[in-house]
């Protein structure tokens, strides 16, 4: 059952330049959220109407909270960013299918870029096998601490070289050639794509979790879509992103552009 | 004023009340029944569909504009036949109408649509004749009287249920249009389709949409949308169907009093997931208000 | 990047820069320069003026909208020998270019109009057919490619100036009628004009207008805006003034990218009296950012 | 000079039922405002885009301060009335021309319905000779303690009877029969046509402020008209309320409609 409600802000701090950490009470929905799973963060402001998806980035049972870290990219976010704690937002969730953790899944992969890490932290928390964690940012990190308390082993690329190696999760990947199970990841599609042919190559299983625009987040409208393979035919389709996915299997998705 | 009439009769077809869905904002149903009680709508209008699947547009489909958005889905929908098999035995578990925008790339598909609905337990067809999104067919259609008044009459000799034809508002004279559609034997008159719009990426310098261009919806185009309920009311005799930014239950009012019989709520969904409820008791509210016992004496009910 | 070029040319006037006014909501400037210094503007679009006075609709004139507004004022103006008198001196006083918009209710009040103003001291000649105010006239001529190739050409005869000629967005193809004013001559082409619309209060349960109906411009229409330069652009070879909703930097930009050589800001200036100011501002502001020295280098860039 | 600044918000209260008194920090445009002018209050909500237009109730020259009486009718004046004191506010003014007073007009009358009342207040602190004030209000009243400061006599009329005799400002010119050398009037329409009339008959002169849904407030967009005689003309023309009135002399309007 999907949700839609409105959760109290326990807090929503700067975690890191632009990025910010909101805790919401949102008992309706712990219950039932899955990592990899989102929510549509409704807003205030009259001159944008539509809802934010926001990941998923830690579910506290005991304490009914759900903890969302997003970067300030425009308007929405930005509105967002203003909300003190103990005022109320609209949300409706947990939308979209979430990570798939099978009872051990052996050695699991976890490959994240950008606003693609935080979604990685519940599914690290829930992961029972060894788990070891690739983690890209442009300058500033955030969540490190978080992901080392779960994982066994965190690697950190920036683009800058601030802060873990300088480069990107792909030399990350190709410098410690890390062997696994399942590579779960998040993050822009390019990411996603490199991602996808490094465990291709290497025929380790990718769960891939996609961003794209949306309206309803519940599959009722259309506009968000990742091109698939059908099953059994020779011929692809256009599946829902919210509704669908967000996670697809990196060997359903066709890769063409 | 215990005993509200909300009863609109459309082409002979009764619904409860004249809150409908916009075609293509609301699915078939199924996701929204999440948060709303199906049997309080007069009707469920379904996604456009076509006579085989169609994959639709490429991604980004979606920019949000001042108070509305574009769309580009391009009718992506999975064919009649699959849609017949799933879909209206969901619906019909719920005491409200079932109408089915069909869409087409030619005179034959569309008839060929409707001919395979008019044998479904389905209550309405909506003839959508006016997707800006889909480059053959459709709009095409939309835009000249004659064209209009002559797919309207071939898609009717195969339909068994009412016919709805929705109009698109990119064209100079929309009274002219709508005499097309009720000349070649419509029912009803559907309108307005999104408005052709753009919106572009200033900082990648390039269009938000992959589709370059998309439809808008939304509050943005109420004013556009009232105008042309109203020019059509003027125009013909058979019953419209306003919709166009229907937000609330002011905004459902407005349409009826410039002549729509119904009203249907699209984008507004998509921000306020109970939009079609709150317009509904919004009306009922309106009624109250002005002691007015019976909905049908809202209908055009305006001094000039 | 100390020297921006941010100078344009349209139809071999120079502007200092891409802003102008749009017609109809700056007066003839004399209100603004309170609050904005017209030196800074690249020209100045004057209200529509007629061979004679016009009284213009009666009141109230202007709703607001989602995100805009309906005006219906029918453009009110003192006539055009009234406007040489008094207010080209008060321009001129001023470092900026002097465009004037006309109307008229035929072909031969345009021409009057254009011959009186081509002896006048005044850069370019911005003609109005796509006025959706006034009954004769203007928007009549704004519908077809073939009329507004013929007026034009008619008006034309009596430029001395270069020629604008101004679109109605309440059109099925903009881009036909904007090859139907290139073949007429103009030098330039403008878009787009209100688009129809209404607004009915339904306490009154009457039109909020006393016109029934009027122009919806604001914040809303730019993405129709928008996509009618896009279309345009790909047409003709004339330079392109792009309008409609625009409010700042980024706006105009967006209208740059879409294929307009300048910009005009209308509405914005009365939620904003310093709007223009804020948009040259802005688009200098861009230029820096992404290291653009030259405007030109804008106009019409975007990968699709 | 018009000027288009920010004003800081002393006071913002309500005073009647859906009735507001906001005292504003304006320093800027004290000096220059006067009675029967009026500020436009531009908001911060991006729904709604025009700026409102209200009157200019009193002038404090030592303090700097403007106040504003208004109703709360819709959207823009909820946003405002929800203005806290030291927030500010766009406004630009003062706006119109404003009531004429000659050095004595000897005897006044003033007549204000509704939120035609407040406009009158500072009018009638500066008239000189007698004023005489005719009030009228729906059911709740307000600012007359206020106006008995500065005026001679002040008459109330409510609709109900509440306060005041029950029914409107012409019965109660009717009844009391003031004599004077000109009435001022604000109120709707109907109102001030009918205080013409009355005046008229009594060869007073009037000065009326009149009401129009308005978009940039300066004269520049002419959708603010009041139909009014051409001088030494056998024609009308319309002129622009927010410029060339909001106050015309009964005489010079076209009564027509
Ligand atoms: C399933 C999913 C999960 C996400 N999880 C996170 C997260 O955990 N943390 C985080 O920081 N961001 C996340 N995003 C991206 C986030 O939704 C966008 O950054 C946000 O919508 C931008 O809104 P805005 O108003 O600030 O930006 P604007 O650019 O002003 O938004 C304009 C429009 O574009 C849409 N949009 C812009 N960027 C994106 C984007 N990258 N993806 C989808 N829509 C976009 C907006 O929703 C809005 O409709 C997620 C996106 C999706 C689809
Ligand atoms: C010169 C002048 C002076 C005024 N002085 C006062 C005053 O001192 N106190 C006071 O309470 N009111 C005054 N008004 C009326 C006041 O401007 C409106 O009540 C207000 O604009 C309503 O805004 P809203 O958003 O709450 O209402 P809405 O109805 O939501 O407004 C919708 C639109 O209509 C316009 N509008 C609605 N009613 C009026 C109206 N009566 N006059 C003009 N525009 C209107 C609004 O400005 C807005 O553009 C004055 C109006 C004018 C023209
Ligand atoms: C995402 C989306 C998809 C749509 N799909 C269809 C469709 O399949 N068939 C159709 O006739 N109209 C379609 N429309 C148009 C709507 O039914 C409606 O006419 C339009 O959006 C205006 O109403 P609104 O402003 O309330 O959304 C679609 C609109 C949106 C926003
Ligand atoms: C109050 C008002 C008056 C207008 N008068 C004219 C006019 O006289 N001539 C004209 O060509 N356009 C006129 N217009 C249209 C504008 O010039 C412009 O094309 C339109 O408003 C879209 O731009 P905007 O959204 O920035 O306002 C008028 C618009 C408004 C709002
Ligand atoms: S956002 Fe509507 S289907 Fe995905
Ligand atoms: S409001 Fe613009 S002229 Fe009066």
């Amino acid at each position: 059952m999907i949700k839609w409600f409105e959760g109290t802000v326990i807090e929503n701090i700067e975690i890191s330049p632009g990025i910010y950490k909101l805790i919401l009470s949102a008992q309706d929905i712990v219950g039932m959220a899955k990592s990899g799973q989102f929510v549509n963060v409704y807003n205030n402001s009259e001159k944008h109407l539509l809802p934010r998806p926001i990941s998923i980035c830690e579910i506290n049972k005991e304490k009914g909270t759900l903890t969302l870290v997003y970067s300030v990219v425009g308007r929405g976010t930005n509105i967002i960013s203003q909300i003190q704690p103990s005022e109320s937002i609209k949300l409706m969730g947990p939308l979209g299918n979430g990570f798939e953790i099978t009872e051990n899944h052996g050695e699991s992969i976890l490959v994240g870029g950008g606003v693609g890490v935080p979604p990685l932290l519940e599914l690290a928390k829930q992961l029972k096998g060894k788990t070891t964690v690739y983690l890209g940012f442009r300058t500033s990190t955030y969540l490190i601490e978080e992901f080392e308390k779960y994982c066994d082993k965190v690697y950190i690329s920036t683009e800058d070289g601030s802060r873990g190696i300088k480069g990107n999760v792909l030399d990350l990947l190709n410098d410690t050639l890390p062997k696994g199970k399942m590579v779960f990841s998040c993050g822009p599609k390019p990411m996603l794509r490199a991602v996808y042919n490094w465990a291709k190559d290497k025929s380790i299983p990718t769960q891939l979790s996609f961003e794209e625009r949306m309206a309803c987040g519940i599959g009722a409208c259309l506009v968000c879509t990742c091109k698939t393979q059908k099953e059994n035919e020779n011929d692809w389709e256009n599946r829902r992103v919210c509704k669908d996915g967000p996670v697809f299997l990196g060997d359903e998705v066709v890769w063409d552009d | 004023m215990t005993n509200l009439k909300t009863k609109v009769n459309i082409a002979g077809v009764e619904l409860k009340n004249p809150v409908m869905t916009a075609s293509g904002t609301f699915g078939s149903g199924k996701e929204y029944s999440e948060f709303v009680d199906l049997n309080e709508l007069g009707a469920v209008v379904v996604k456009g569909v076509a006579n085989v699947p169609w994959k639709g547009n490429a991604s980004p489909r979606v920019a949000e504009t001042y108070g509305g958005m574009l769309n580009s889905v391009g009718l992506q929908n999975p064919g009649v036949h699959a849609f017949v098999k799933e879909d209206i035995l969901f619906l019909r578990k719920y005491d409200t109408k079932i109408i089915v925008n069909i869409a087409g790339r030619s005179v034959e598909d569309y008839c060929e649509v409707a001919e395979v609905l008019s044998n479904a337990d389905i209550d309405m067809i909506e003839l959508n004749i006016s997707c800006p999104n889909v480059k053959e067919g459709c709009v095409s259609f939309g835009v000249n009287p004659h064209t209009v008044e002559a797919v309207t009459k071939e898609v009717k000799k195969y339909c068994k249920q009412p016919l709805i034809v929705k109009l698109s508002p990119n064209v100079a004279d929309i009274a002219e249009i709508a005499k097309g559609a009720e000349a070649g034997g419509a029912d009803a008159i559907s309108l307005i389709n999104t408005l052709l719009g753009m919106v572009i990426d200033i900082h990648k310098r390039r269009p938000v949409l992959a589709n370059i261009m998309g439809g808008l919806s939304g509050p943005a185009i109420k004013p556009v949308a009232v105008r042309m309920v109203y020019q059509v009311a003027q125009a013909v005799k058979v019953p419209i169907i306003g919709m166009g930014g229907i937000s609330n239950g002011d905004d459902a009012i407005e349409f009826m009093l410039a002549g729509a019989s119904a009203v249907a709520v699209g984008t507004a969904n998509f921000f306020n997931p109970r939009a079609t409820i709150d317009v509904k008791e919004g009306i009922e509210n309106y009624m109250k208000k002005y002691g007015i016992s019976n909905i049908k004496d809202i209908v055009g009910n305006i001094t000039v």
